[in-house]
């Protein structure tokens, strides 16, 4: 086993001379609000649709115009899209941030600019492509505005050709980024041309990267975290959502509107949704938390402070046992914090959120399927269990670009829990509101309006009995308090459990994590494998409660690694908190990654690799 | 237990349902003997029963409080939430986005509409939910011991003898600058009135405001208080008498021309503003304004029906949400079919 | 040892033929609103003035009038004042209630009553003192309301006559009740000397209860906890408290208001205070974190629901670096929970209150005086600190009455913390706001309103640098962070040490506890060791973030109970979560009490004596 | 880094503290070019320049938002501090209960008041807390993305053909309603009549609301958009001319007699308004919010100083605390002395 401290990332390339195809980081580096993000999108996708592994991920500032914004596109061909450090191509379009970014390249690196910018004076080690951009958008138009946005396209055309993009793809992307709009799509085609020539005329190739078709992409779509959240509600059957905007959870439930304008309105043109922009968070949890208790399949969506604010009702939403989704598209805090950095900061503080003793069941994904999958799930759990249920996304999956495979439409009927009907009473004659009926914890309910005498109770987030009437009995509370922690223990049994890679025979080795360090690890996996013959197994969260198999996985190995993207060790510290003793002294050990990028391999496969294993090694 | 609730008067044994006054009680009351709050709650029993309402299609809503317990002491057929602290607001609309077949009727204080839940308030009568917003205004905050809300009336004095320094908030004069369709002050000494403004609420399309006076005997039923039931007594000045007649009742013509004035409610019934004083027309946001800036600048209390815009659209109608309640809809109307999803999918291609 | 399940509460009596002198529990069950408190309050006094150890607990519903209520003191020679389950005296006043009441007593009790309630039909294991307290007031007026007043003050005389209560200190507790009142004083006499004499003439004494003068409160005081954190807030110098109304943290600062306006004037009549009834508890924790920002002692208590709401202040609190104080008298949850009754339960979720990395230093009083001494110490590591400080008591803490050694002034100056001056900055040209200067990851600050054109800085909870400036910069975020954690071992270091009781050498079994379960662990502790023999050692926490003491404490010995009085042993978590590893397994063992109800010894010593105490046991 | 705040027109080089006008800037603004705020920060720069306010006795509030942002590009030599969404208000009343002495501006935008933060809003009017209240009004949430805000008028349309379908809240009506002391609308693109409501509102002593239509030039300012810089160009109706004088210069009779309008303020300058169609005064509450309603009902857009009631006393006064500020008083008068302790245990004893 090697103890070096700084592995290279998955299958990077150790001979600059060769061609390296289809391995590849491009970092444009521009201001927001200057209109690349359509150029950027056209990058992307043109990859993806010569079937090379791709992700997109944006690093833009909490403001509106004008400041820094990076956009990075890793294109690998063994499927790695986590953040990695090394940029490749730099497309630097920013004149505040040049001199930095061209500085932290590694040596050979590209850097793409506008002529003029002068930035191959810095350094004699890279490869410098000036063009341009500016002149070259400005044979198409003289209108200012429009020659700045298509100087963006013209870097398109200017790496495509640098790395053998095909055009057909990059074609096919700008039709699909301006769809159905003639004349922005003609522009945008000659803006590539022309950059492309400009190339073929005025620069020589000497750099080594290249990118060339492949097939990993058959039936994928390139989709956002959030996007794929809606869809799933919306297939969830969402029909009220209620909401605050706030970076980076809106975007959640403006695509979810959208989607259920055009999905979910009946052959008369009504709809069978209600969208409600909330006056602020309060509200909004106010009103999916009412909307769930008479009945409706009610979400909401908010990132930090909208957490915080949300405190005091999702602990009425707890002991009065009513169900709604929330999402929490992490950011970082504390505070405002970093609003459009990523983090999983609020792990302890969402599933212990409000006063007194409370619980809540979060669901972790990992991936845009997860945030599909979770998306209807989420309700299904919300009715079945009678309680809020989050789930703890976050800015990296929620607001970034990822392929996947298609959607799994839902596989089952919605789960609408345990309701009576008028009907169920006419039969029954009465019902107690928070009786266990059936040894799992979870009482039954019925919905307001329901037409039968013995239909109606009283909810409340004060003491309550079995029959939900007013009490302050010392034993009524604490045999109530004592079912909803029997409920939290069937829900531990249902929720989604956790995804295990174990070498057989299981490594001595192994990793824990959750939601977006999810690709990293396994990037960082591969390579520990690969450059250091160290096999890591991995277990991955996926709800809260925390599933028993983790104590399996960490029963009989040396090391485990707790991976948290948070300053404190929040996943650590819970796992300490759940399991105590019956975790293996001296096995668990923290890897904390804060900074409010997304997780790259490296920190990964550098702090394993770097790690003393121990008898043996 | 004491049993203190909706004693109704005389009235007839059956409501046009079958339904007797009885239905529509709730739990025995646990506020303070004489609490004005079960005076509301009693002509709350008695407007529900005689405008024939059916128990279970009402939500019962409230925030914390005395006031906000009431729910549990009327309607014990219906379904209540009693939620946190000044947000009965957002609960509401919460069930009638689910459920727009609801009839909801919310309760408050004056510490959780004016206080702490100041700022639903505003947007719900913003929006126009459909809702009986009834504030139990005492100007205390009875639950915690009397300490003043932001109702109290600038220098009113506690018993203890502490004045109140900073101006009141009045509701009436914000809904009405809010846009509110259904303004309303009463006094819970004045059952008729209060009655008759019920269900006049109950006939409104959209947010119905009701401010009504409702002494705290334990905390702010002192000689010298402005919210005592001696006060109220002693200064309520209705600008009409007020009769609810209902659609199926033919209006009789059984007062002098002018005397009396009459105003078409949203589901056809009428409210019948007898002319006192002066003639006030309701509908009239302009003199509204002005009755309410009289009656802030000279500090009157003024009861009756300030305010009625029977028209306007309410927040559900905006939302051109399907007739079936959201909470009713089957699985086929919420869950598109995987040929969405297929077509959703092809478009990320 | 024993395994016995049921010792006795310490010191009770064995024998019921000898004379029980002062060990006695009085239960009051009363109606609210029925004005019995005056009397309860004189019937505490006078055993305290007789010198005997006592504690008053009040359990009263959540409603103002009509409901029951149980009022109950108890006296004991011993000093032990934790609640008691078994009740010696009842003075039943509720019909509601007075049949379960008589029902829970244990065999040998004895009730008082109004004569005609029936109540000795029920048992005949119990001695029943029935006497016609409403005629008997009857002969002192007929006006109705005083007659049902002075009736209370009746069976204060009934049960002084009982239990040979020093008539002198009966009157003078009358009088300091009444204090002033001539009228009322004299009234209140006639009333208790007609229930004496209703004894003499027509009871014979059939119980052995009795109790005697004493030496034990010299210079003692009897007084609330709130009433005990508000003298030492004022002491400390608060100078801005900002409040929303909720029990049972109300009273705190209604008293101060109280104790603010009698010392805190000065001789023009100004006040050297502000205390405002906020909007809500958003508003209240605002006010009082600007007031701490811009250089006032501020301040700020609530309970449960408004600890919720404070949450995303109280984080912007803690990134942006501001001094305030939060005090939190628990009362059971989740959500409005029982108002009325005591827990312990938002240990964690105050601790990390907040979304995003946030922890928060909290102060654990156990007493009275201890309210008083972290109310003024509160203040000094608030200002020391740079952040908010909580001080976690509870409703039987903050509303019972407690007998205390009067408080001890402080016996420091305050401490202001690290503030420059004008002067300073005169001296030293400049400052960065969030440096840190001298390595204990404190930074210095300036007040608004400094004449230096260098002191100002602008203050955020969004990413800043050393200099307060706004910043996205990964790495000015992670020092900003890191130095936070810093300070916070800075506060571990400073904050009051756990109070440790070990036996010489110490004991195999140890318990760790905070707060009010301090009465019942000590008492417990007696009574194992002299009916069980069985020794226990004790910790104190007096802190958050936990002193390292605690791993000192647990190391070496073979089990150590840690006292939760909440459903998920949120202490025990805490313990796991931050010293995980470093706790040695299969020692910690978890016992909670969650009833609502203050902690009793029987509950302790029941559990650690069936417990299974190993080897050799 | 672009500089882009704070060009202010001719002026004197120095003003009677002998600062010049860059004593009175902040960092370069981060905002949107051409964004109204930036335009309110320009003015805000001038008004404390020329009323010779020392920077360091100043402290800057906001909440969350672009218009939040922008105390950071003004007054670069005051504390400030930019704190949570929609809690200005309570951070300036904390301020200024330690700090009586500060003079406070605080910034907030319509998404931050109207919406998140109408509670704290209504809460700090009633208070009359001595602050500048600048409400950055466009109608959306400028750095969320563009979402309509409460103030957004009704039928509103954004770029992206989306309808606003509820009516919008008038900070200023509320204002008024709630017994605020000076209450102005005022326009971005009008420099000279916003410098005069802020030097006003500078002489003012209890809470000056000033709501600010400042265009969003990324979101809300499209052909058609009521919130835009062409449409405030197009409708604004000043109600009168407005003028600061100081107290230290003398005031000229330089209008005819009739045509002008002179409101002293707290601090002894003066308001000059010069008439325009109508002979509005400001002093008259019953004239202010018929005019209100006018606007209202009538969607008319009415700048200048609509409201002041100069004489009221803020909150501060009703506290009676003593003048050295809280947060300066030494130990000796924060702590009584043993005695007090010995006295107080004595009586519990
Ligand atoms: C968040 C929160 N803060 C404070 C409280 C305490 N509290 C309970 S009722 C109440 C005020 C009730 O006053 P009002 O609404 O006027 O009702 P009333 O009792 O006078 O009818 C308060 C402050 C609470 N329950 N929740
Ligand atoms: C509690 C909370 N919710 C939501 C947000 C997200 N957020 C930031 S600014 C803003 C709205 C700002 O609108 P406005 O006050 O009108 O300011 P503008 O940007 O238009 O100047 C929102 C919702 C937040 N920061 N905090
Ligand atoms: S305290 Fe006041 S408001 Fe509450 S129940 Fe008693 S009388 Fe009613
Ligand atoms: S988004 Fe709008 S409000 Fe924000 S800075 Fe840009 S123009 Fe101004
Ligand atoms: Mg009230
Ligand atoms: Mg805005």
């Amino acid at each position: 086993m090697s103890n070096s401290s700084a592995l290279a990332e998955a299958a990077s390339p150790e001979v600059r001379e060769r061609p390296i195809v289809n391995d590849l980081t491009i970092q444009v580096a521009t201001v927001n609000g200057s209109g690349s993000q359509s150029s950027n999108l056209v990058l992307l996708r043109s990859l993806f649709r010569m079937g090379i592994p791709v992700g997109g991920k944006n690093l833009f500032p909490s403001n509106i115009a004008g400041l820094p914004t990076w956009f990075t596109i890793r294109a690998n061909r063994d499927g790695w899209v986590a953040r990695r450090r090394r940029v490749d191509y730099l497309v630097a379009l920013n004149p505040q941030t040049a001199a930095r970014d061209v500085r932290g390249l590694e040596p050979g690196a590209v850097v793409v600019y506008q002529a003029g910018m002068r930035l191959e004076r810095q350094r004699d080690d890279l490869v410098f492509y000036p063009a341009p951009l500016q002149d070259l958008a400005g044979e198409i138009t003289r209108e200012v505005r429009l020659r700045k946005l298509l100087a963006n396209m013209v870097y398109v055309g200017v790496l495509g050709e640098l790395l053998s993009i095909a055009p057909e793809a990059v074609d096919a992307s700008i039709a699909a980024q301006f769809r159905g709009k003639k004349t922005a799509i003609a522009l945008n085609h000659r803006a590539v041309r022309i950059g492309a020539r400009y190339v073929r005329e005025n620069l020589r190739k000497r750099d080594p990267h290249t990118v060339a078709p492949m097939d990993r992409n058959e039936g994928k779509i390139l989709i956002d975290g959030n996007a794929a959240a809606a869809l799933g509600a919306m297939f969830g059957g969402a029909s009220v959502a209620t909401w605050y905007p706030i970076t980076p959870s809106s975007s959640l439930v403006e695509q979810l509107e959208k989607f259920l304008r055009r999905h979910r309105r009946e052959e008369d043109g009504k709809s069978t949704f209600a969208v409600v922009q909330a006056e602020d968070e309060l509200a909004a949890v106010g009103m999916a938390l009412a909307a769930g208790w008479a009945g409706a399949r009610a979400m909401t969506a908010t990132s930090g402070p909208g957490i915080s604010l949300m405190s005091e009702f999702v602990g009425l939403g707890y002991y009065a046992e009513i169900p709604a989704v929330i999402w929490n598209i992490q950011r970082v805090g504390p505070s405002t914090g970093l609003p459009t950095r990523t983090a999983q900061g609020d792990v302890l503080s969402t599933y212990a959120l409000s006063h007194g003793d409370t619980r809540h069941v979060c669901l972790l994904p990992a991936s845009t399927a997860e945030c599909f999958e979770f998306g209807w799930r989420a309700f299904d759990y919300a009715e079945r269990l009678q309680t809020p249920v989050f789930v703890l996304s976050d800015l990296d999956l929620g607001m970034n670009i990822w392929a996947t495979d298609p959607f799994q439409y839902p596989d089952r009927p919605m789960d609408r829990g345990k309701v009576l009907t008028a009907e169920d009473l006419r039969r029954t004659g009465s019902f107690q509101r928070y009786a266990d009926v059936d040894g799992d914890g979870i009482p039954w309910r019925t919905l307001p309006g329901t037409d039968h005498p013995a239909a109606a109770y009283f909810t409340r987030g004060s003491g309550h009995d079995e029959s939900a009437e007013y009490t302050e009995s010392e034993e009524a509370y604490v045999r109530v308090m004592e079912r909803l922690a029997r409920k939290f223990e069937t829900a531990r049994s249902i929720l989604p459990e956790p995804v295990i890679h174990a070498a057989d025979p299981p490594s001595e080795i192994g990793i824990i994590g959750f939601g977006t360090s999810d690709p990293a690890i396994e990037e960082a996996r591969v390579t520990l494998r690969e450059q250091a013959g160290i096999e890591v197994d991995y277990l991955r969260l996926r709800a809260l409660p925390l599933s028993p198999r983790v104590l399996d996985f960490v029963a009989g190995r040396r090391t485990v690694v707790v991976m948290d993207q948070n300053r404190d060790a929040q996943l650590l510290q819970l796992l300490r908190a759940e399991f105590g003793d019956r975790l293996p002294a001296g096995v668990l050990k923290s890897l904390r990654h804060f900074n409010g990028l997304p997780l790259d391999a490296r920190t990964v496969s550098d702090f394993i690799a770097a790690m003393d294993l121990g008898v043996g090694a | 237990m004491r049993k203190r609730t909706a004693r109704v008067r005389r009235r007839p044994r059956a409501n046009r349902l079958g339904l007797s006054a009885r239905d529509y009680r709730g739990k025995p009351s646990t506020l303070c003997k004489g609490c004005g709050h079960d005076a509301i709650s009693s002509q709350l029993i008695r407007a529900f029963f005689e405008s024939d309402i059916r128990p279970h299609q009402v939500a019962k809503l409230s925030g914390i409080g005395c006031s906000s317990k009431t729910p549990a002491y009327f309607l014990g057929q219906s379904h209540g939430f009693n939620s946190v602290h000044g947000r009965m607001p957002s609960v509401a609309t919460g069930a009638m986005l689910a459920n727009r077949k609801l009839i909801a009727v919310g309760v408050s204080g004056d510490g959780d509409t004016a206080s702490i839940g100041i700022g639903q308030f505003v947007h719900l009568v913003r929006r126009n939910v459909p809702l009986i917003y009834i504030v139990e205004n005492n100007g205390v905050y009875g639950l915690t011991k009397g300490q003043f809300s932001a109702t109290a009336d600038e220098n009113a004095k506690l018993r203890s003898g502490e004045v109140n320094r900073l101006p009141n908030i009045d509701l009436c004069g914000m809904a009405v600058e809010l846009g509110a369709t259904y303004v309303a002050r009463s006094f819970a000494g004045d059952p008729k009135q209060l009655v008759a403004l019920l269900r006049g609420a109950l006939a409104h399309s959209g947010t119905a405001v009701l401010d009504i006076l409702s002494p705290c005997v334990t905390f702010n039923n002192h000689p010298g208080s402005t919210k005592s039931y001696t006060w109220g007594k002693d200064n309520e000045e209705p600008i009409h008498l007020l009769d609810f007649v209902p659609e199926f009742e033919q209006i009789e013509v059984e007062y002098e021309e002018g005397q009396s004035r009459d105003v078409q409610l949203h589901d056809g019934s009428w409210i019948r503003l007898r002319k006192l004083d002066q003639d006030y027309d309701p509908t009239n946001r302009r003199a509204a304004r002005e009755l309410m800036l009289d009656a802030q600048e000279n500090n009157r209390f003024l009861t009756g029906l300030l305010y009625v815009d029977p028209d306007k659209p309410t927040f559900l109608d905006t939302l051109e949400m399907t007739d079936t309640p959201l909470a009713h809809l089957e699985e086929s109307r919420l869950r598109p079919p995987p040929e969405a999803l297929d077509r959703i999918v092809a478009s990320y291609q």
